[in-house]
């Protein structure tokens, strides 16, 4: 046991959690100091999570087979950023963004097609949230039969996970608007389509953006799982797969940071894109 | 009586009826052992559970054991079950492949996680290259069971000779239409389940003690499973949790796995192991071993039985 | 009269509905049941050099041992052979498999459920955690699970935790997310008026959390625990692989799918699919009970 | 002078869980061009209810009505009226020339007639400069007469409102009610206007319509003609008092106390 | 009869993200024991910031205030106040007595005096038989109601009311106005009341304190001694319409018309 690095780590903390409420009350009149604050807090707390788990497992002399330390896994990452980029572009560039485009894409282009009809609204959405709650593990081995080994099963594992999502929540997205805004557009003799498009389609984009946020993080998990059951020799999953067998588990957590990684960007990408698309929705005024 | 946790490769099934009839017929019980048998399966690695503590002694195969050595799980090879390899590659005729030159340009099934090195060793002695450049093969990590083939999604796929094989029969193609390449047959053979636990163990005199007993009573168990195949199966069968293995197929693969088993005592053959490093050594450019093993098998424990 | 009249848009709006869309999936499953297992049985014919009939075609691709997509019937048949005709105990029946994996389901739930309510009421109370704990608990969703659950398993197999713990925690590992999100909402949902009231009374920390933002949560909690619930079926399921996937609907989906019985994995899948419906319905009954206690339903 | 609505034995009846609900019984009310009607009465009374079955947001279960000498549908498709809500029911995501412009889209105007008619109306309601700013970024105030811009901007011949200044303090709502009433001399629109406030109804009216719940019926219809040229000071002049008076006897027989 | 608010050079200053708002400024107001104070001002000129910082919900900048002699903090620790709010603000999940036993459960009074005062205030304000029911089941009257009596329910010799009546319709806030002027006089209580409405404003005080907005002051104070036993006529009487008129006067003077 190396008490040092324990001894280390718990002080770090400490001082990190003091520098986090002397931050949190500083509350800055300056619009950029405030935002880098808010920045930093969950960063210094990254950073202590990393420092504690460098500190436990450098302590208490964790076999890396088990669990290998942040320092190992940076040096890993940085030794095999081909490795990296090469499963990156497989699994995610592929599979991932071609499923979620096409998952999103055709949640929505239904939702707007069974919205018209309330009978199929009502017969599509419990079975929806069933399909939506099925197992990935159950999926993939399937989707791997019917479309092959490449990304293409990948990228139909993620289109099924992300329709439903989209689906379900852009239905309640266009039932949102008020029936006042559209008794309004009754009383221009308006159409359906004008209806749709200058009424209930912003006011859903709140309902759309929660399904985007949803998949953007299912997305990569299911893309990840479905190479679990039949890949080419490159993608995240395959790594992760293959390299625990091989007991190069500080390669499986390099993969697991990059997926975190390119997950949280993806959600953070969104979350922006959200704030700029429904700037006008309560949650977004000062 | 003395607690043993023992962590197997793969789901519970023939392939490890000598351990499950040792221990439903008593023998471990007639050596003061208390067995807890944990069944493996698509994502357990058995040398990270023993790393972590989690059993003390596994089944693995030797060259993902003889990796995991290398990577930092001091595990020692105490006996050898399996005389022979069971592994092959298994073609559909119609492709047109006749010999291993045929691979090249082909797509093949391959298992991963620790088990592609025999594979991928057989392909650099062939000189084959595996990362899809254009003479080379064009490689798949296999799922767990023969549909790539029967899709017609690989050429070739990996198979057992008592497992998958068997499946691709059930599945309707009649054996006069497939082809298959016996590892044990091409000279790469490696040797496969074979009983490992950690080095340190066996400097502890009551631990040696234990191993020694319940590898004799292990032995004790494949012997009768040769001599009963039909009742070992029905207690491979008893043992399985999922519910889901038959009793033919079961049957079958008993029948198979004493082809494998036959001819060992237990033992370790030193040639045979010499044989599985020189193998793994010669991977030309990626080996999967790089420098030859030291201690990584011990007649410790089979010597004194 | 109004009995009668529930009953009837009962029927309306949900079973009429929901039984057209079954009945419209179940015959495009057909279809593609034959689509999808043609190309076997014609390959099966070419090398016995027979032509089929389509109808002879039609018959045999919904009658395959091993079908790339079985047949409804077949999964049907399956189900009842597994349920009906075998005891509960056997390890042969599917009753037996779902009540393991509901097993750790639930415990999973009730962990995940609690440790998201705990996270949120620190979150919720504490300006510091707010701040710093958000991003991560979005982030620690981003991780594989399946990636990790193999190397969990060994973790807590290393400190001596097994059994059902260890699917348990994955499971909650999912579902604590949607509980954590929804219970701060919750836990801010209090009209500030409600919370000027509490403190013209000079109610303290723990009488307003209890009097006031717990109530208001109620709604909320529950909205979370039907997501969260559904979730951790999965978690159940997903943590069953890397415990030896000795029992349960995981272990039945993967063995099925070792010895490529395509049957056995619809008839789980089928069977997970009907346990996350009634699980999320016995959250919404329980709800909708607690709910009109408190005189919330109208 | 020609009749714009003509209603003759209204009713409706809306079917609810818990049984019929009689929300309209028995109207019969006729509106002249140029009229300002204002409908009054207690909550529930069924003032919205009328005013959406003149718009045709709302179908009658029994009797006759006429808008312009047709249907309300046909008035509704013909764009004959601008009805102006309780809440502004401004979109957040348009600003409010974005707001002004939403009829003129859906109704062909092309762009450059749009401009024009976005301008001119924000000045009719006072609102030059704010074309470019969102609905929250006003006050209610001001949101309230975008509103009206909006309802203003295809140029209906008739305006009905229901409750719009509900929201408003008192200050804001006579400064409006006194521009509205400019408005209507200006324009010669014809206004029904609901409201539950009695100053209100006498100042800005030529009738008003007193209304009583359980069903939803007329109770009384007070003539209010105190000219069209009127000050917020007429309030405290006897006359104003007198109909006042007469309004809150009218809603105090069709009042009852169960609440 | 003794000084209750004593405020002197009172400010109040929001930081907020576009500068600071200057909610009050320079207010200096002393309320006697038993006066029933109304603030009546256009939307945003500081009456609730006021009532806030009587009740200590908010901290004011400057100045200093005193109530029952004591610090505001002090005053709400020794639970000096009943709040009332604009919309009754009554918990959904409790029942009308559940609601007015709150402020008694967190005061920590026994069982049996909850019930006690619970059946004795439902009396007070005319709900007896209410108390079982929930508040959505209860019109928007009998709700502000039952505000009301949770707010007396422990007996507070000042009564903070924030447009209690805000959201309800005339006849039914008219009705409401005469039962609470009754409870003011049978109880004797301090009321310090906020209000957008000038005739409420006149019917119920006993001063009446315009505010003007921008930043939020004291425009006027204006007396009001129409005897405690007014009745809803006296709002015909020229007295009443004196003051009434005097106060619009203060209003529109104070008043900016820039919304
Ligand atoms: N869509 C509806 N379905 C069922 N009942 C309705 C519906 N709309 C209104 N009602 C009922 O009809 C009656 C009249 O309602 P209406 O909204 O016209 O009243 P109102 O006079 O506008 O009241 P308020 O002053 O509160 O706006 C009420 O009892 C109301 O509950
Ligand atoms: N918490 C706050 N932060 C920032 N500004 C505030 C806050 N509370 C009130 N204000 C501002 O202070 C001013 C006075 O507000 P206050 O609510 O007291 O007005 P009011 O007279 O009660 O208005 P209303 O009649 O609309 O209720 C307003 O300009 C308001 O925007
Ligand atoms: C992921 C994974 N894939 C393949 C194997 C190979 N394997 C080793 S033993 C055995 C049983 C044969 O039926 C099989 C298939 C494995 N262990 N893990
Ligand atoms: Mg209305
Ligand atoms: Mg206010």
């Amino acid at each position: 046991m190396n008490n040092g690095a324990i001894v280390a780590a718990t002080f770090f903390w400490m001082v990190a959690w003091f520098a986090n409420s002397w931050l949190v009350k500083l509350n800055p009149s300056n619009q950029v100091l405030a935002r880098g604050i808010n920045l930093l807090i969950p960063l210094i707390f990254g950073v202590t999570l990393i420092v504690i788990w460098e500190g436990i497992t450098v302590g208490f002399n964790i076999s890396p087979v088990l669990l290998p330390s942040p320092s190992m896994i940076w040096a890993r990452i940085a030794a095999s950023t081909d490795i990296l980029w090469a499963d990156f572009t497989q699994t995610f560039l592929k599979a991932v963004l071609a499923g979620y485009a096409m998952g999103c894409i055709s949640g929505f282009a239904v939702a707007v097609a069974v919205d018209r009809v309330p009978f199929l609204r009502k017969g599509l959405l419990p079975i929806g949230n069933l399909v939506a709650a099925l197992p990935i593990v159950g999926i993939a081995p399937i989707m791997v039969m019917w479309f092959g080994f490449d990304w293409q099963s990948k990228a139909a594992v993620v289109v099924v996970m992300t329709f439903f999502p989209m689906l379900v929540n852009t239905v309640a997205g266009l039932a949102a608007s008020g029936a006042m805004e559209r008794d309004l557009m009754q009383t221009y003799a308006s159409g359906y389509w004008q209806t749709l498009l200058k009424l209930r389609l912003p006011a859903a984009m709140p309902f759309i953006f929660n399904a985007l946020k949803i998949n953007s993080t299912l997305a990569l998990i299911g893309a990840i799982v479905a190479e679990f059951f039949g890949t080419p020799i490159v993608g995240m999953g395959f790594r992760i797969s293959t390299e625990v067998g091989r007991m190069n588990i500080d390669m499986v957590w390099a993969e697991i940071f990059v997926a975190a990684l390119a997950g949280s960007l993806s959600y953070g990408l969104i979350a922006l894109l959200e704030r700029a698309v429904t700037f006008w929705h309560p949650s977004y005024r000062s | 009586k003395d607690k043993l946790v023992l962590q197997l490769k793969w789901v519970t099934q023939a392939q490890f009826a000598g351990y499950y009839v040792a221990k439903d017929k008593g023998f471990y019980d007639a050596v003061d052992l208390d067995v807890e048998i944990k069944p493996g399966g698509p994502d357990i690695a058995p040398a990270q559970v023993i790393a972590g503590g989690g059993a003390d002694v596994i089944i693995d195969w030797m060259p993902s054991a003889l990796a995991s050595r290398e990577k930092g799980v001091p595990i020692v090879n105490i006996a050898q079950p399996f005389k022979r390899s069971g592994m092959m590659l298994t073609c559909l005729k119609e492709s047109g492949i006749k010999s291993p030159e045929d691979f090249r340009g082909r797509t093949l099934g391959v298992w991963f996680f620790g088990n592609e090195y025999p594979f991928l060793s057989w392909m650099s002695q062939l000189g084959i290259p595996t990362d899809g450049s254009d003479n080379g093969v064009k490689v798949l990590k296999q799922g767990f069971n023969v549909d790539p083939l029967l899709q017609k999604q690989a050429d070739c796929i990996s198979t057992m000779t008592y497992n998958e094989y068997w499946q691709i029969i059930d599945a309707g193609i009649a054996a006069e239409d497939l082809i298959t390449f016996q590892y044990e047959d091409q000279g790469v053979a490696t040797l496969e389940d074979g009983i490992y636990v950690m080095e340190a163990d066996l400097d502890d005199p009551k631990k040696v003690d234990m191993f020694q007993r319940f590898v004799k009573a292990s032995m004790q168990g494949w012997n009768y499973a040769a001599e009963n195949p039909a009742e070992a199966a029905d207690i491979v069968l008893e043992n399985d949790a999922t519910g889901a293995q038959t009793e033919k197929h079961q049957k079958r693969m008993m029948g198979e796995i004493n082809k494998l088993v036959a001819g060992s005592d237990g033992s370790l053959n030193v040639a045979d192991y010499d044989r599985t490093v020189k193998s793994l050594l010669s991977g030309g450019s990626d080996p999967v071993i790089s420098k030859e093993p030291e201690g990584a098998h011990t007649d410790k424990i089979t010597k004194g039985m | 009269m109004a009995q009668s009249g529930g009953l009837n848009r009962w029927f309306v709006d949900r079973v009429l509905p929901v039984g057209t869309m079954v009945v419209a999936i179940v015959v495009i499953w057909y279809g593609f049941a034959v689509i999808l297992n043609a190309p076997f049985e014609r390959d099966q014919a070419a090398r016995a050099d027979t032509s089929l009939t389509t109808m002879q075609l039609v018959n045999k691709t919904l009658a395959q041992e091993r079908p790339v997509l079985p047949a409804p019937h077949q999964v049907a048949d399956e189900i009842w052979k597994t349920t009906a005709l075998k005891k509960v105990t056997s390890k042969r029946s599917l009753i037996y498999h779902t009540w393991i994996t509901m097993s750790s389901t639930l415990l999973g739930f009730a962990m995940g459920s609690m440790l998201g309510i705990l996270l949120a009421v620190l979150i919720v109370h504490s300006a510091v955690l707010d701040k710093s704990l958000m991003p991560w608990v979005i982030t620690s969703q981003t991780i594989p699970i399946l990636a990790i659950a193999p190397m969990i398993i060994v973790v807590l197999n290393a400190v001596g935790i097994s059994g059902l713990l260890p699917k348990a925690f994955i499971s909650a590992y999912l579902s604590f997310f949607p509980v954590t999100v929804g219970m701060v909402k919750g836990l801010r949902s209090p009209d500030p008026r409600h919370l000027d009231l509490m403190r013209t009374y000079n109610a303290s920390n723990q009488q307003t959390f209890w009097k006031l933002r717990w109530p208001s949560a109620v709604p909320f909690l529950f909205t979370s625990m039907k997501v969260a619930v559904a979730i951790s079926l999965v978690g159940a399921i997903v943590g069953e692989l890397p415990t030896g996937a000795v029992a349960g609907l995981g272990a039945r989906l993967l063995t099925g799918s070792y010895y490529g019985q395509t049957i056995q994995i619809w008839s789980a899948l089928i069977a997970a699919a009907v346990l996350a419906a009634l699980l999320v319905m016995l959250v919404d009954i329980i709800a909708r009970i607690v709910m009109s206690r408190m005189g919330m339903a109208r | 002078m020609s009749i714009v609505i003509d209603a003759e034995g209204l009713d409706l009846t809306f079917q609810t869980n818990d049984g019929p609900v009689h929300a309209l019984s028995d109207i019969d009310l006729k509106v002249l061009t140029g009229e300002f009607v204002s409908l009054i009465g207690p909550s529930g009374c069924g003032k919205t209810t009328l005013l959406r079955v003149i718009a045709d947001l709302e179908k009658p279960t029994g009797g006759s009505i006429s808008v312009n000498g047709v249907s309300p549908e046909e008035a509704r498709l013909s764009r004959a009226y601008g009805y102006v809500f309780q809440a502004a029911a401004l979109y957040p995501w348009r600003t409010i020339g974005g707001n002004i412009s939403l009829p003129l889209e859906v109704m062909g105007y092309p762009k450059a007639e749009r401009a024009e008619l976005i301008s001119r109306n924000l000045d009719l309601v006072n609102l030059t400069g704010f074309e470019k700013k969102f609905p929250w970024q006003l006050s209610g105030g001001m949101q309230q007469r975008a509103s009206i811009a909006r309802a203003l901007s295809f140029d209906p011949d008739m305006l009905l409102m229901d409750e719009p200044f509900g929201a408003l303090d008192e200050i804001v709502r006579d400064h409006l009610n006194e521009q509205l009433l400019k408005l209507w001399a200006k324009t010669k629109k014809t206004v029904v206007f609901v409201t539950h406030s009695i100053p209100e109804a006498v100042f800005l009216s030529t009738r008003i319509v007193v209304m009583s719940p359980r069903p939803g019926r007329i109770h009384e219809i007070i003539d209010c003609e105190l000219g069209h040229d009127r000050s917020l000071d007429i309030r405290e002049t006897p006359e104003f008092l007198e109909i006042a008076h007469r309004v809150r006897e009218g809603l105090r027989q069709g009042h009852s106390y169960d609440d």
